[in-house]
């Protein structure tokens, strides 16, 4: 799946809920779906440091695509942050760079990416598009070598 | 007398506007006063009547709006005066908030009396802005920085307490009510001891000023500091009491404007108090709004209010232990308008987002008070806190929003 | 494109309420426009608005109206950083006023860059708010106070300024615009032969922020600072804009609430810009009270305001020449908003209070700015100051005014 | 005649004027009568310092009354000090301290004596009714010599 198909596929599953509980229920249970960040990099390095929930993220690149885990002390957050993994993971850093998180808005769940949201949460985007220009990098030099 | 005026809480609701207004389409139940509080219409109305009708720049103008605008000024400056029950009406320095009048202090009463190698005392259950100011100025001075540690039960050590009065603090500063905790200190009994010594105290009033009848002389607390906006009064204004030979023997903290008195190249003489503490154009319009509040106060009885809120924490403390793995944080016996609380180890930001979507508004996280959190090992709680407005049948709406978050949470 | 707006005096003054009211009987003639300024209705109303529906404490909060209320208040930064045209939002940091910027930089920016035996300038045309505080400092720092002297038309002595910038201050400081002269600066010549030197620049834009267009990055000033309330805004809300470098390199200011990052009893670390130096509950109401009365300008077009003043003020300068023994204070031609003069010896107080029962309101005295009083001999001049909805009516009133007072006096 | 007599002398010549121009040409009027002070007097020492307007002020006292002179640099402010010193002038301690300004409230200028108005006519006030108090304890300490 594209980048924008999982967005819409997130998009259609939302639109099943009209009420905020449900969709909070569902966040919930979609944080226990999150792909866990192994314990040895559970620690301050990997940490993003939200004012009220934290956030530890953790990337690889098998030289093609790059795949994420997670994890939050707040299980919204942390259903949310898997949506975020859901969307990016396993793909190209080309393609992580060239899309947004449009689709965030479009299930009402924008206000959890803005600045003033100590979550961690936006922080934790800018992460992943970093390390996808870092690997983005990579594979130029290691393309020039 | 006071005990005889009815307490007409629908009457005190239908006067504060923002407290009518739905948020996702559920009627507010506002949780959060310990932030700030809502305003009544008249401090609203106060403030439109001053910048329709009376704006213009106070002191030294000749023309009549200033002179008036003057007046009006100095006469809140009575009001408040009056209100804490001031020995001196120069006594009152009006200031930006809590957080203002203490790093004034912090600032300009350490200069006046801390030196390398001296102390200053706080506690460890102060707001950031009781507690850094005077970190910072111990690690500026090299003084040492002496926190008194609290009990399981949320209270100040005050054995503890005594033994720090030994290594002579040159200033002590404690909060009055803990805007975590919701405990009330023993103030008079820590200012008489700290008198012993003839160290004066400076209290943080923010969390008690509107929740109970408040008596400088009576306390005898050398300073007391507060913010307008968490008394029903506008935001950008605080006051700070001094005791008049405090504030004649402190130096100015901020200078220009009206605190100047003779200017020449190479010095400067400065006006007296209480001007000499209010540089630059003041905030009168919310300083006027500050007036209103207090009168506003007045009207409805500090006493009932008291009364009012110790039955709806009360109540509160009830219906919150009906809930399962809910323990409280702090639990000393004389709290007010507070309460923290947390539930098995869901975290604070779910619930509070969750209850959020249900039209209640609390507060979640470490409060601005990290050396609390670090006392009880936890990161944040979910805090209430009432003013004279809320009602039971909020209480109920809340608890029953808290009970279905934690079931979606467990 | 700004040009081709029409300026419909009459539209404008009918937005501001308190222009609309008598005083003595009199149709009151407000003509102290540099001390305060009236305020259109929108900006009440937007107070009005924040009070009764959206009033909440920001930033932490997890609930709807403390979300609502930080996306808002960082909104108004938005706003204020495109009207000045900053590199960045984040160098727009909120203060009280223009004395509460200034103090501020003197007390950060000092504590970064000025040791003993160095020295800051700022000129002899400064109100006490950027005179007093870079004083004291040099005062407390034993370093040099340089003022750069005044020429007999009032300009800053631009050859002297040369001279001593060869004693490398640290800092300098001038008034875009004299708050008694008005007198216009050449601040883009003075920050540039500063920068030769790498010494930056602080500009009082107390009394140029409404009357002219301002791009900070166009003008290279390091910082600049102003107040709400003389540019159509509510009181008790103030900016200082700085250099991103400059303002991560200094120390904070004031301690407490959102300025703090991770507090433990030994140390603090501190939050980024701007709320580094944003300690305590902000001011937010009068903060999008400011976010208002800039998009009113705007919508007015601030050339157009400026075209509008300096109609105003060559006719009240030509108007007042043909009164008897009448000279100005200050004569240089770059000269803004500001009038200040004295007729024959009548003591300015006499003259305002006669013209203050006609119903006229200029200011008289020092304005706050004894050096310059200095320079020129005098105790006090008489000043009138013009802002966006002043008419030609009104200087023909008021010179009548003078006229018959002077008469009275002679 | 008394304090009070004056005081009353002086609201009738006001109740004449119902224009505040008349009133205030005749304040200026006053001030060219008043007591002068002597040169040697006219310095810091005896200087009260308005921040507006600046008054000079002395007594003399003969063992039994008191006689002001002053000056002011403002000529309205110069003719409220005039009035304050026909009304307390040639009187004896008792009686200056007996007494009030209420009559400056009847005429309308109450708002000069405000300590808002930095004009210095309040701390005049103050100053005559100090050297009333001074003189009252030099006559009590020379009836008990
Ligand atoms: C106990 C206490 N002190 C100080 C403050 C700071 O008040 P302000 O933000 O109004 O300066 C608060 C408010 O959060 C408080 O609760
Ligand atoms: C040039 C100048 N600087 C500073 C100030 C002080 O401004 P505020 O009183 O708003 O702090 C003023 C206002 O009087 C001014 O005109």
């Amino acid at each position: 799946m594209t980048i924008e198909q999982t967005q819409q596929q997130i998009i259609d599953e939302f639109s099943m809920f009209d009420d905020w509980m449900d969709k909070y229920n569902f966040l919930i249970e979609m944080g226990k779906d999150c792909p866990l960040i192994e314990t040895q990099y559970k620690t301050n390095n990997y940490l993003i440091n939200g004012c009220q929930s934290r956030v530890w993220l953790h990337a690889s690149y098998d030289g093609k695509q790059i795949s994420f885990s997670a994890d939050s002390d707040a299980v919204i957050t942390k259903g949310i942050v898997n949506l975020l993994i859901r969307v990016f993971n396993d793909h190209t850093p080309e393609e992580i760079l060239a899309s947004d998180t449009a689709f965030l808005d479009k299930i009402g769940l924008k206000e959890h990416l803005s600045p003033t949201r100590s979550n961690g949460l936006l922080s934790m985007v800018k992460q992943m598009k970093l390390y996808a220009q870092v690997y983005q990098l990579k594979s130029i030099q290691q393309s020039h070598d | 007398m006071e005990n005889s005026k009815r307490f007409d809480i629908q009457n005190i609701r239908s006067q504060f506007p923002a407290l009518h207004q739905q948020v996702y389409n559920k009627p507010l139940v506002y949780l959060d006063n310990a932030a700030t509080t809502q305003k009544p219409q008249i401090v609203i109305d106060r403030l439109k009547t001053w910048y329709e009708m009376e704006n213009s720049n106070i002191h030294r103008g000749v023309h009549y709006l200033s002179q008036q605008g003057t007046v009006a000024f100095e006469s809140a400056r009575k009001t408040v005066s009056t209100f804490l029950n001031t020995k001196f009406t120069h006594e009152i320095i009006f200031t930006k908030g809590t957080t203002d009048s203490i790093n004034l202090l912090a600032s300009s009463l350490g200069k006046l009396l801390v030196n390398e190698g001296d102390a200053v005392l706080v506690s460890g259950m102060e707001h950031h802005s009781n507690f850094v100011p005077w970190q910072q100025l111990c690690i500026e001075r090299k003084a040492n920085f002496l926190v008194v540690g609290i009990t399981g039960t949320g209270e100040i050590d005050i054995e503890q307490y005594k033994l720090l009065l030994e290594k002579r603090p040159k200033i002590i500063s404690i909060a009055h009510i803990s805007n975590v905790l919701g405990i009330i200190n023993p103030i008079e009994e820590m200012i008489r001891l700290a008198h012993n010594y003839d160290i004066p105290v400076v209290i943080d009033g923010a969390q008690s000023v509107c929740h109970q009848k408040i008596d400088v002389q009576q306390l005898d607390c050398d300073f007391f500091a507060f913010s307008g906006h968490k008394m029903y009064a506008p935001m950008g204004v605080g006051v700070l009491y001094g005791k008049e030979k405090w504030l004649n023997a402190m130096p100015p903290y901020q200078f220009g404007g009206e605190m100047v008195s003779q200017v020449s190249r190479q010095e400067t003489t400065f006006n007296e108090l209480p001007f000499k503490f209010e540089a630059g154009t003041p905030n009168i319009g919310a300083v006027l709004g500050l007036e209103t509040a207090i009168q506003f106060i007045e009207s409805v009885g500090i006493e009932q209010i008291a009364v009012h809120e110790e039955k709806l924490i009360r109540y509160a403390l009830k219906k919150l232990q009906e809930i399962d793995r809910l323990r409280f944080i702090g639990n000393a016996l004389k709290q007010a308008s507070v309460i923290s609380f947390l539930i098995g180890d869901i975290h604070p930001y779910d619930l509070g987002m969750i209850i959020d979507k249900l039209g209640i508004a609390i507060r979640t996280g470490h409060h601005c008070a990290q050396p609390v959190m670090e006392y009880f090992g936890i990161h944040g709680t979910m805090r209430v806190s009432f003013a004279m407005y809320n009602t039971f049948e909020e209480i109920d709406t809340f608890v029953a929003a808290v009970k279905k978050a934690a079931l979606m949470l467990e």
